[in-house]
Order: structure tokens, then sequence, then C-alpha cells
């Protein structure tokens, strides 16, 4: 049944239906919305003998996250950007102890300067956890990536990350339908962990492990990751079965038949570009966009097939990595390894600037007459830039890598 | 449940695979190192071994313990000066252990009980004849009749005893212990001659009924110092006078009494004179009290019944009741010498204590056998230059005491032993003497404090007017407390500190019963040894490994 | 004002539509100026941006008509009802670029009027809803009354229902 | 008539873990081969390791309270890295490690965790090194105690970061020399003034239990984890763990060192329950503050070349106001 809710309310309550057992949460804009819902829920009663845990960081209620999948209980957690990464060193350690538990990523800025607003800079900035990342387009898939999201973390033993965009989708009102309770317990069956504190058959959880054989845990890690990228659909399909709903899996391709030009994203901004893609196909243009619903493990072949017999791609991320640009888009180029199709980085929406559909208009435009460099920037305003750049006297020596940088960015593309 | 994860998740207990001994360079071993107490008592006890029965209630077992070396603890737990509370390492904690009152605890415990001691083994066929029924004699004839030889002891009174019964006061030692504990002695199979002098040895083992002999004879005879006396004087000698209080028909002495000597017996005699009605009774010494060879406590005991005594002086001459007390002094050498100031000081009676002298006729035409300043010369166990003649007590000249009769008497019977047994060497030279466990070997932290316990004393006026026995005995509780004041020096006393305290869990407890109570468990020993350091009474040694 | 986007979209919904309510993200502070949007379409809406083009604009607080460009954006023909006493030559916007429509609502006055506190949200959507059509009265009261139980549920429908009645009356030929 | 007590104790004090001649209740359970050996033989530890001693000993009594149902959450560390390095662990209990800072809070997890499947039969510990509790893990350990976690955890104090070499910790005592805070002429090693007492932090939460103990007196650190097994909510014991690498002491004297910390009053050990002392261990012999530190190398500084008296008479006045703080001279 379909009922208006604010993305976390219908989060929250999703949440509850997975019968967590323990809750261990730091307020955080946007996430804060979530975690009172659930904190309601626990003192109502209505999720049983959940344990809610008003930890004083982040750090501690991964922490406590981990202690509670140790002992085989279904922990859940939520946060967002300085909280992320506030967290970050328990997240490796949950990751790399193969422990399954599910957090939700209101996604925002990283500061400084601080900055309350949406983008993925949090969560792509622990890219390298060890954390199966899912990003979700709605409300909608927000809910049911969280479903899918335990069925997933217990099966494989590993932590799973469900981002959504802070504000964005967080702070929403939409029709949204909270999947069912029983089809959520059916969906869900407790499953006996891989490794769990139990006096019965006691076990040291967490060695030390040496140059003899880290390589080898590693090497696991990963191939645990790569299992992931199989059982992601597989468990997108079941629940698509179980509920009538395609949400998550790897990558949905929106118009892709013949499209010369494909615009690839992750989050909430799918919505825009399809919309503008549908109006250019209107108009007879062959575009098509891609988005990726799973970052982490990286869908490499999911990609290339989808995105081989494009000219180009346009990767609209909203992250960067200074110095480099585009995290997506280095992911979407080894995939593409060895075609022609060109990327290109397109940086956007950080610190929760909107991405209008006037600017990807223009920005499709650049790109099919190919004056799209490998890496720009969206609604930059030159003007600023080059007034700070003139003030702070940066030295942009001629033909240096800030000169190539600046006109990359297409900073010097009007006196050109 | 599934497999766990490589690696990260392991077996519990694994790491007992993990060999950590090969880190150790130095290996903890238990050993027993000799308490000072054993090592310090002329009768050859080992007080540590007997107590640590007596700690754990085990009264029976503590006796046959002391049995096992002297075989009249109620009477050494009287008359024994004990050397071994003067060795004791608890005296450098708070007081030394009462070893002495607990013994005489045991002692008294077993004649009440009726305890006897274990049956002889099987008869050797051997003879032996042994002269003197004192605590040498006894002690030798005891531990000879043990071993299975035929015991026959000489001894020229109507009573056993010797100096125990004809020397020492009975408020010190009553007779009926002293009687209890020699009738337990003889009743293992001592034929014994009451009555009998042996005044020629040689023309006694010609007979030829005597594989071997122990003489014990005794210094019963008083050294006479002269002292110009008048005839109206009354001057005795300490021994006849103690001898005949013990007949039953002592002498007059008179109101003042002035005894001559610093030893014990001046002072047994000055007691026993003020039970036999004395008011005065003046001990005269002419050396300081520091020199006096006097036990301490005997000293003490007569001062409490008002027993006065002159330092620093002798008896010129006595004429009547009248004697002449001339003070001494210390040259520059520290000699001493007359000052020619003279005192006059009354007395009734003066008794001469001042040493005593054997008797060793028996063993003039004995060939062989030397003698020298009165005393017998014995070697290796005893033994005279005389093959199969050995010698014991007072005889030897060397320290003449009870305890260390019975010392010789136990030590001669080994010899004799194994000599009858043509063991080679016979005299079983005393083991190779085991590292004594001084108190700075030992953790005395994880010793309670602990008080020595007094024993009840007799009150003032019995003690002045009666021959009751003085010193009383502690009851079961105060003597299980002393026992357990007990440090147990070198000895383990399963405390479990080396085996609570092991970082590395590498000590291992043994059923009870065997040598020692734990073992060390050498695949995980890293040789830290804090077993060694925390072993409350110094039984853990740490040895270099050999690498 | 975030409660009023809400609302239009709880009535939008009631009444079979697919809304979609937003706030102007940030860490609100109350008085503090803020903008919500709505979206209301028949299908399923896919875009998550804020509104650039909106086609109504509904101005809670009159004094900020000259203080923030809230009519930029606004569509060729599009409406704009504003919570307020006067008229809108009184307000100086009766001659806006593009001239919109523009409502002026006594909304505060309504408020005080049925619920006794000047909240003018329930008002203007009344107005909305007589002069949009995007949404009906009865799912307007109904989104009203699920929000505020009892008789503030009442009080609000009865000033929704005021100023839409008072716009349909207004709005009847003479 | 004698007392009996006086008579039972008269030989060997209750000091000795066991002794023959106490009733097997009074003995330590250190001194029982049916002891669950926690953390069994094998392990790395150095030779005299007073942590090793300390974890086995809590740890049984606290399997011992509960059965043999306790769970254990390690911080990084010696205690960490000596028992458990692939392909080797000595614990016999269940036990994980997470990373350094989060032991209390991967134990608050646990018993979250244990109580919302209904297991609250098990029993959690926490355990870590100074450096993991009082520095790195405070405000895990903090969050734990104000939110009354079912949790025991137990600080195994060495005085600094012993794992990583010996650098100072906030718990390293004023005076020591650590590699990073060297000893040079003239100062003091770890500055005078500086440094926490985590035990008394841990009371001013005001939580049901705190207790601090040390590797020489078994009796009473076994006391005090059943004590603190006996109830539920934070409970928090501070053993001070003897390190022979880090003070540069003779591995035998690990337990001797322990004893003398307390007997200069140096390391008070006492007592307290919602956030009052309750009960302080008296000082039996006391002993001037030198002997405490002349046997460790890391104190050498303070009497090589010549005493840093003004130092050592700070030190003196420190143990002075504990023992007048804690009433440690009670039978003095």
């Amino acid at each position: 049944m379909l009922r208006l809710l604010e993305g976390s309310m219908a989060v929250a309550e999703t949440v509850g239906r997975c019968r967590p057992d323990v809750i261990a949460a730091y307020p955080i804009s946007p996430q804060t919305h979530i975690v009172e819902a659930l904190s309601r829920a626990v003192r109502a009663g209505e999720l049983g003998d959940c344990e809610l845990l008003n930890v004083e960081s982040e750090f501690a209620a991964m922490s406590a996250c981990i202690g509670a999948a140790a002992v085989g209980a279904r922990p859940y957690t939520a946060t967002a950007s300085q909280g992320l990464l506030y967290m970050s060193e328990a997240l490796f350690n949950a990751a790399g102890l193969g422990l399954p538990i599910v957090m939700t990523v209101a996604n925002r800025a990283i500061g400084a300067p601080i900055n309350i607003w949406n983008d993925h800079s949090d969560a792509l900035s622990q890219r390298d956890s060890g954390w199966i990342q899912l990003f979700a387009e709605s409300i909608q898939e927000a809910v049911d990536l969280h479903v899918q999201a335990y069925r997933l973390a217990e099966t494989l033993s590993l932590p799973v990350m469900v981002c959504m965009d802070g504000f964005v989708l967080t702070h929403a009102h939409e029709p949204v339908e909270v999947p069912d309770a029983d089809a959520v317990d059916a969906f869900l069956p407790r499953v006996a962990p891989a490794q769990v504190l139990d006096p019965d058959a006691p076990q040291t959880i967490g060695a030390m492990v040496g140059p003899d054989a880290f390589t080898e845990v590693r090497y696991l890690m990963h191939h645990k990751q790569m299992a992931a990228l199989d059982a992601i659909p597989h468990i997108a399909g079941e629940f698509a079965a179980a509920f009538g709903r395609d949400s998550g899996g790897l990558v949905r391709g929106y118009r892709l038949d013949g499209a010369e030009t494909v615009v690839v994203a992750m989050g909430s901004v799918m919505g825009a570009i399809e919309e503008v893609v549908d109006e250019l196909r209107d108009g007879g243009v062959p575009v098509g966009a891609l988005a990726l619903r799973c970052f982490r493990p990286t869908p490499t072949a999911e990609l290339r097939e989808a995105l081989a017999p494009a000219r180009r791609v346009v990767v609209v991320e909203k992250a960067m990595s200074p110095g480099t640009g585009g995290i997506v888009g280095a992911d979407v180029r080894r995939a593409l390894d060895g075609c022609d199709t060109r990327v290109h980085d397109v940086i956007a929406g950080l610190g929760g600037r909107p991405i209008t559909k006037a600017s990807l208009r223009t920005l499709l435009a650049r790109a099919r007459e190919d004056r799209l460099g490998a890496l720009s920037f969206l609604d930059l305003d030159r003007d600023r830039v080059a007034a700070e750049l003139a003030r702070a006297g940066t030295p942009t020596a001629p033909g240096g890598h800030a000169a190539q940088a600046l006109a990359a960015a297409g900073l010097w593309e009007e006196d050109a | 449940m599934p497999e766990p994860p490589f690696a990260i998740t392991l077996k519990p207990g694994s790491s007992r695979a993990n060999h950590t001994g090969s880190w150790r360079t130095e290996r903890p071993e238990y050993v027993r190192r000799a308490a000072p107490c054993g090592t310090a008592c002329p009768a050859g006890e080992d007080p540590q071994a007997w107590l640590y029965h007596a700690e754990e209630g085990g009264y029976e077992a503590a006796w046959r313990r002391i049995m096992a070396d002297n075989p009249l603890p109620a009477v050494m737990g009287r008359v024994c000066y004990h050397p071994c509370q003067g060795a004791c390492n608890r005296a450098q904690l708070d007081e030394a252990v009462g070893i002495n009152a607990v013994e005489r605890f045991l002692g008294d415990a077993a004649i009440e009980a009726g305890w006897t001691p274990d049956p002889p083994r099987p008869a050797t066929g051997k003879r032996v004849l042994v002269v003197g029924a004192g605590p040498a004699g006894l002690s030798a004839a005891y531990h000879l009749v043990r071993a299975g030889h035929a015991v026959e002891i000489h001894d020229a009174e109507e009573r056993p005893g010797g100096m125990m019964r004809y020397g020492i006061p009975r408020y010190r030692l009553p007779r009926e212990v002293l009687d209890a504990e020699i009738e337990r002695i003889l009743a293992l199979g001592v034929e014994v001659h009451l009555g009998s002098r042996v005044d020629d040895l040689e023309a006694l083992m010609a007979e030829g009924r005597f594989d071997a002999a122990f003489v014990g004879v005794g210094a019963q005879l008083a050294r006479r110092t002269y002292i110009p006396a008048g005839s109206a004087a009354r001057v005795l000698d300490a021994v006849s006078l103690l001898r005949s209080v013990e007949d039953g028909d002592p002498p007059l002495l008179g109101r003042r009494v002035a005894v001559v000597g610093g030893g014990d017996t001046a002072f047994d005699v000055a007691r026993t004179a003020r039970r036999l009605g004395a008011t005065d009774a003046i001990v005269v010494y002419r050396r300081t009290r520091e020199r006096m060879p006097a036990h301490e406590e005997e000293a003490e005991q007569a001062v409490e019944e008002d027993v006065t005594v002159r330092w620093m002086s002798t008896i010129d001459h006595v004429d009547g009741d009248r004697v002449a007390v001339e003070r001494m002094e210390l040259d520059e050498e520290g000699r001493l010498r007359p000052t020619g100031e003279i005192e006059e000081l009354r007395a009734d009676a003066v008794v001469l204590a001042t040493g005593q002298e054997c008797d060793l006729g028996l063993l003039e035409r004995m060939r062989g056998v030397e003698v020298a300043e009165g005393h017998v010369r014995v070697g290796a166990g005893l033994m005279t230059g005389r093959p199969g003649v050995w010698c014991g007590g007072d005889v030897l000249g060397r320290e003449q005491t009870v305890t260390a009769a019975i010392g010789h008497g136990r030590e001669a019977a080994a010899a004799i032993d194994g000599w009858l047994a043509g063991r080679h060497p016979w005299a079983s030279a005393s083991a190779p003497a085991a590292e004594i466990a001084d108190f700075d070997l030992l953790n005395p932290w994880y010793f309670g404090d602990a008080p020595h316990a007094v024993r009840p004393r007799l009150d003032h006026a019995r003690r002045v007017s009666t021959f009751d026995e003085v010193v009383g005995g502690l009851d079961a509780d105060i003597a299980l407390y002393e026992a357990r004041r007990c440090l147990s020096c070198g000895s383990c006393l399963a405390c479990d500190n080396c085996y609570g305290l092991c970082p590395d869990a590498a000590v291992i407890k043994l059923e009870p019963g065997g040598a020692y109570a734990y073992a060390f468990d050498l695949d995980y020993c890293k040789g830290c040894g804090i077993c060694a350091r925390e072993c409350p009474v110094g039984a853990i040694r740490m040895v270099p490994e050999e690498i | 004002m975030v409660t009023s986007a809400e609302l239009l979209a709880a009535a939008a919904f009631a009444g079979g539509g697919h809304p979609q309510a937003f706030p102007s993200f940030g860490s609100e502070r109350s008085g503090a100026p803020v903008v919500a949007y709505c979206r209301i379409d028949d299908e399923p809406i896919r875009s998550h941006e804020p509104i650039a083009e909106p086609d109504v604009v509904i101005v809670q607080d009159p004094t900020l008509l000259h203080q923030v460009a809230v009519f930029d954006g606004l569509r060729p023909g599009g409406t704009v009802l504003v919570n307020t006493g006067k008229t809108a030559a009184e307000l100086g916007i009766a001659e806006l670029p593009g001239l919109p429509r523009v409502v002026t609502v006594p909304a505060g006055q309504i408020g005080r009027e049925h619920i006794g506190r000047p909240m003018p949200g329930p008002a203007l959507l009344g107005a909305f809803a007589a002069v949009t059509g995007a949404i009906a009265l009865p799912a307007l009261e109904a989104a009203l009354r699920e929000r505020f139980p009892g008789d503030l549920g009442d009080a609000n429908a009865a000033a929704a229902r005021a100023a839409h009645d008072r716009e349909v009356a207004s709005a009847a030929p003479a | 008539m004698t007392d009996p007590t006086r008579i039972r104790y008269a030989q060997v004090g209750t000091r000795a873990v066991g002794n023959r001649l106490l009733d097997p209740a009074e003995r330590a359970l250190q001194s029982d081969p049916r002891r669950a050996n926690a953390i069994t033989s094998g392990h790395r530890a150095c030779r005299g390791c007073g942590e090793a001693l300390a974890a086995r000993s809590v740890v049984d009594a606290a399997m011992a309270v509960a059965g043999g149902r306790v769970v254990a959450a390690n911080a990084t560390g010696c205690l960490e890295v000596f028992s458990t390095p692939y392909p080797e662990s000595s614990w016999q209990l269940p036990w994980i490690h997470s990373v350094f800072a989060n032991a209390p809070s991967v134990a608050a997890g646990i018993a979250a965790g244990l109580r919302a499947r209904g297991r609250d039969d098990i029993r959690v510990l926490g355990q870590g090194g100074d450096g993991g509790t009082v520095d790195i893990g405070f405000a895990c350990l903090s969050g734990m105690f104000e939110r009354n976690d079912d949790v025991l955890f137990v600080c195994y104090d060495n005085g600094g970061y012993m794992n990583t070499g010996a650098q100072r910790s906030g718990a390293t005592p004023p005076g020591a020399a650590t590699t990073t805070t060297p000893a040079v002429p003239g100062r003091p090693g770890a500055e005078l003034g500086q440094g926490k007492s985590a035990p008394l932090v841990a009371m001013a939460h005001e939580i049901p239990y705190v207790a601090t103990a040390t590797i020489a007196d078994l009796h009473d650190l076994e006391a005090k984890v059943r004590r603190a097994m006996e109830i539920r909510g934070a409970r928090y014991l501070h053993v001070l763990s003897t390190c022979p690498l880090g003070w540069g002491s003779d591995s035998a004297l690990s337990i001797e060192l322990a004893r003398l910390a307390v007997e200069t009053g140096l390391f008070p050990v006492f007592e307290a329950r919602d956030g009052e002392v309750v009960d302080a261990t008296p000082i039996r012999r006391r002993r001037p503050v030198e002997d405490y530190l002349r046997p460790q190398r890391r104190f050498a500084h303070l009497f090589e070349p010549e005493p840093q008296r003004d130092v050592l008479d700070a030190l003196q006045r420190r143990a002075d106001r504990n023992i007048a703080r804690f009433g440690l001279d009670r039978h003095a």
C-alpha cells in the first residue's frame, strides 16, 4: 500500500521490519530523522527486544554494531558525512572481520568547509573499507535496499552500506510502499553466522595476522566482494519476485538502445537525468542513462557491457578526488579499458548544489559537440574562481599542470 | 556452525602448540633446604619435619617423626635449652617458634595416649653392651634395639636415667614423665641391669657376649675446688646435694645458702635450696653475667624465685656461717684478677657447683682407648681407639647437656649398626650437609603476624615451697597455633604460590604423597623466576640452562 | 511552511495524485525565511531537484516580497498566492513581469478566526484548492484532520474551507 | 583461649595463593587445578609478564562466577598481540579483538546483542591496557560507564604503551622514563603533575562498582572480580600489572614490585560503590617510595648520576597523599 511518507520515516519503518536486535547510533544531519523514528519505535516497544544504544560517537556506534554482530545479533546504525569518517577505523575492522552489519548513510558533503548538504564525498571516501556500497535513486529504492542489504550481509558475512542522498531523499515526502512485515520476515530468515562468540563453542575472533597470511586474508576479502557481484542481482531478483518491485541490483540502464551518449550517475539525480534524456530522445537525440546502483563492489563487466556500444560516457558524480578528478569516472574507465568509448568526468552537485535539468541539457549539448574535456565541473562559477586565483596569485605557469587543468575545466573557454 | 574465516578466527587454546620453554635461560627446581632449627639440634632432630605434621594436627605422626631421632620428646620438651629456637628464622620476623613447647606437648600427648614406637626391625643376632642408663645410653639402646640388635644396659644406680634423674631437679623434670619415656624404651626389649656397676669393660667384653659396647657413664663426680674452711663450716657439693634430694633425704641447709659457680647446676642448687626452706639463696660467680655458662632462662627463673647473684666474686674462705667474698675485676686484657677487697656475708651452708668429672675407671685396662684431660677421644661415629667400643655423652667432654647426650647415642648407634652390619664406611658420614635455608632465602611477606605463645608458669608461692613442675605445657589449640608459626624453612609447604603466580601456567599440581607437590612444565616455563622469588619457604632454586 | 508543503502533498495524495514535497534543506531555525517545494503529478515523479520554474508560488510572509526573489522562474501565467489583508496593488505586486495572477488571501486573519492563532497555512491551502483545482477541498480537509487530530483538525479544516469558499465566491460572476 | 582464626592463619597468611592448611574455599581460585586457565600456556608474553597473570586471574575468576559463560572484548595492545598471533590463540573463552580504542563499545554492543537475543546469562568482559583504556579508549569507556552498560571493564595498567616499546601514556607514573619522556639530566622523565587516575574518573560516573587491585594479591583481585560479577551494569577494575620490559625490572620481581607499589602508597588499592569509596586495603608494612623505584630502570635517572631529591620528594609526597586520602595507614 502506497503511503505518503518522509524518506527517513519510510526507511526507519522498513529497518524496524527487518527486526534489528541492536540499534546504535549518534545524531548527525541529515540522518537524524531515521534514528529518532527508530528510537520512538523501540521506546514504544514496537521492535520487541531490540536494544537501542545512545552511543557517544559514530565510532562507538559502529563498534557496538561489531560487538552485536559478533554474538549473532542483527545490528543497525545510520550516519553521514563527518560521522562516517569518524567511524572509519571501525568500518575497515567490521569488513575485515566479515561481520554482517547494515548501515544507512544519508550522503552529505565533508568539510572543511563544513557543509551539511548532499553529495557523495562521505561514502566514496570509504570505498576501500571493504563494505558493500549500494546507492538508492529514490525513497522507494532506499526502502527496498535495506531489506536486500540484510539478506546480502548475512548471506555473505559482509557489512553493507545503503547510501541515500541526504535531505533530497531523507527529508522528502513521496508516496512509498513500506515492505510488508511478514514478507520481510520470510525474506530475512535468521541464518547461523559464520563466526560467533559462544561459550559453548569458544572462538578467538580478530587474531593478529602477519605477512605469512595477510595477503591471503585480503584476497579472500576481494573474493567475497566478487561473489557479491553475483549475489546482489540474485537477491534483487528474489526481492522483485517477493515484493514486485525492481530495485537494487548492480546497474540500471535507461534508453540505452542506440545511445551514442550515455550519462552515468548514482543516486537521486537519476530522475532529473532521465527527464532530460526523455526530452532529448523526443528530439531524436540518441542519449541514454545508466544508474550505478552498486558502487562497491564495482560491476565492471556490467558497466562495460552497457557502455561499450556508446561513443561517449558522461559520468556525473557528486564527489571528487582532489588532484585527480572523478572517482566513479575512474572505475568506468577501467571498465571500458580497450574500448573507443570516451569518458568524461563531470563533477556536479557538490555540497548540495542542485543539478538542474537546464544544466544537464547544456552539459549534454556540449558533450555531443565534443566540447567536453576529460574533467569538468558543472555550473562552476568561473568568475569567482578566476577572481580568487587572481587575488591569491596562485602560480599558474602557462602550459603548466594548473593551467592545463584550468583549460580542461573550461575556465578559459570563453576567452579561447 | 560453518567453518570460521581463515586466519581471522582461531581455535581456543591453540597456543599450547607453541613451546615457549625454549625461551628459557634459567630453570626453576624444587629443592629441600635444611631448616636452621634442625642443623642446630644436638640431638639430631629435624623440628621442621615434625612440625609439618603438627601443623595439620597430625600429632601422632609428628611424634613418630621425633621418635625417629629422639626417644625422649617429653623430657626434651622440658630440659632442652632448645638451640633450635636460637636458630629459628621466625625470630627475625617476630619471635622464634616455641619448638620446645610443642615438642613437650607432643611428648606428653604420646604418654597420655600411650603411643608406642614403631616395632624393631628383625633380630640381627648381634648383642650390644650399653654402659650407663643416662640419656646417651638410653638413646643408643633405643636406636640399636630398633635396628634389631639385642641390647643390655648396665647402670650403677638403682634407677635408670642418669643425670636426668640425679642431676635435674623434679620441678624441671617430673619423674613420672621421665619414667614413662624410659619405660617406653625399655619395653622395646632392652635388658637392663641396674645397680650393676661396670668396673672393667675389658674384662666384660672378654667374656665375648657382646659384639660391641657403648659407654655413656656421664660425669658423676663433683669437681672439688679448695676453699679454706673452718671446722664449723658446712661445705657441700652440688652433685651429692641434688642426688640426696632425689633419694629423699635432703641435708639441712639452713636459712641462708651460698652457691659457688655459674653453671646451670649452680642455679638448680640455689632453686632447690629455696624449696628446701632457705630464705636467702645467693649464687657467687667469679665472672660477669655475660660469661656465665648457665642458660639465661635458668638464671631468670632463679631470680624469679628470689635467688640473688653476686657477679665477679669468689669465696676467699668460710668460717662458720661467715663467708668471706672477694670482689674480682678485669685487667686491661680483660682477664680476671682479685682486688683484695673482701666482703663478708652470712651463710648456713656453702654449696660448690663448680663442675663435674667422669669416672673412667672402667676403661683403664682397655687397650686402644685414649683418654685425655679426663675425657675419651673418639673418631668417626664416636668409636674409640678400640674397635667395637663407642663412647658418648658427658664422657666426651663436649657440650654436656641431655640433648647432646641423646645425639651422641643416636650417632653412635648408627655407627655401631653399620659396623655390625659390616658396612663400609660403617660410620655413615652424616649425609652431605644440605644448603641451609637462611632467612634471606625465604619470602616472609606471606607469613601472617603471629607472636610466640607463652607457656603458663607455676605461681610464685608454690615455686618456692614445692618441687611441682614450674613450667606448664600448652593446650592443644595453642600447640597447634605454635606449630603453625613454623615457617617450614627450606621445605615446600604446598602454599600454591608457584602454581598460582606463574604467568605461563607452567606449574603442574601433582597428586599428594609424592616427593613434591608440584612439577614444572618445562615445555612452557620461560624461566622468569617469579616462583622462586615468591616461594615463602625458599624451596625453589633457579639454575642456569645449558644452552 | 514546511508543513504546508507536506499538507499540500498529503491532500494531493489523498486525491489520488503523485505528489512530492520537500523543504529547502538546511539547518532550519524557527523564524528564519524558508522555502518548501511541492510537485503534483498523475505519474510518479522522478526528479528530486528543487523546483526552478514553479506554476504557483505561495507567500506566507508578505514582508519577504521585496527581500527575496520569490517570483523567480515563475511560469508565464502562473499564480501567486499571498497571505495579506491588502490588495496586490497595495503591496505593489499588481504589475509583475509575465503578469502572473496575484491572489491575496487574509489567511492569517482567517486562521485567527477559526483556529485562534494567525496560522496562514490552512487558509492559503484552501485558497490554493479553489484557485488551482490541483487538489480537492475534501482531500485537503482530510489531510488537515489527519495531521491535526480532534478539534484542532476541525478548526484547520474550517479555516481551509472558509478561504476556499471565499475564493470561489469572488471568482463567481457577480 | 586463642582466637582460632589467628591459629588458622598463623603459619602462612591467606596472602599465599593457596596453602594446604586452608579450607579450599578460602584458597585463591588460582590455586585450583580446575581453574579455567582462560589464557593458557604458549602465549608470547615476555618472561615474567604481570599482565598475563593478571588477565588469567581476572578472567578465571569471572568465569567461575558465571559458570564459564563469559565473553570478552579486547582492545589492541600487548595482551591482544601476545595471546592471538595467527595461527595460535591462548584464549579459552569466546574472545574478540576489534581495534585499539573501541573495546568498551564492542563490549557494550555484545551486551546489548546478548540481551536482545535473550542470552544475558552470558556475562561480558572488556579488557585493555592503560593505553587502550585511559587514553585512546577513554571516550568509549566513559560512554559505556555513563550508559551503565552491563559490562565489567578491566584495565591492565602497566604504565605505558609497552606494546610499541614503552611510550608514555596517561597512566605513566610521574618520574618514569619512557621512550617519549626520555630521561635527561635534571628532568623527571614523565612530568610531575601530569597523568590521570582512571579509577577516580570512573567513580565520577557513579557506576555501581569501581576497584583497583594488583597481581601481588590474587585473593583481593579475585574477590573484587567476584563482587563485580555479582552486580549488573557498568563496572570497572583497574589492575596494576608489572611490565619487566617497560619498567626495566628483573622478571622475577614482577610480584614484588606490585607489592611495593602498594606498600609505598604509590598505588592505592581500594573499592568504590556508586561513586563512593567503601573500602581501602591498609598498607601492611609501609615502605619509602625509593624501595619501589630503585629496582626499576625507568626510574634509574632519579638516582644516577646523582639523586634528584626534588623529584623523589615529590613522589614521596604523592604516596603520602594517597595514604592520607584513602586512609591506607589504618593498621600502620
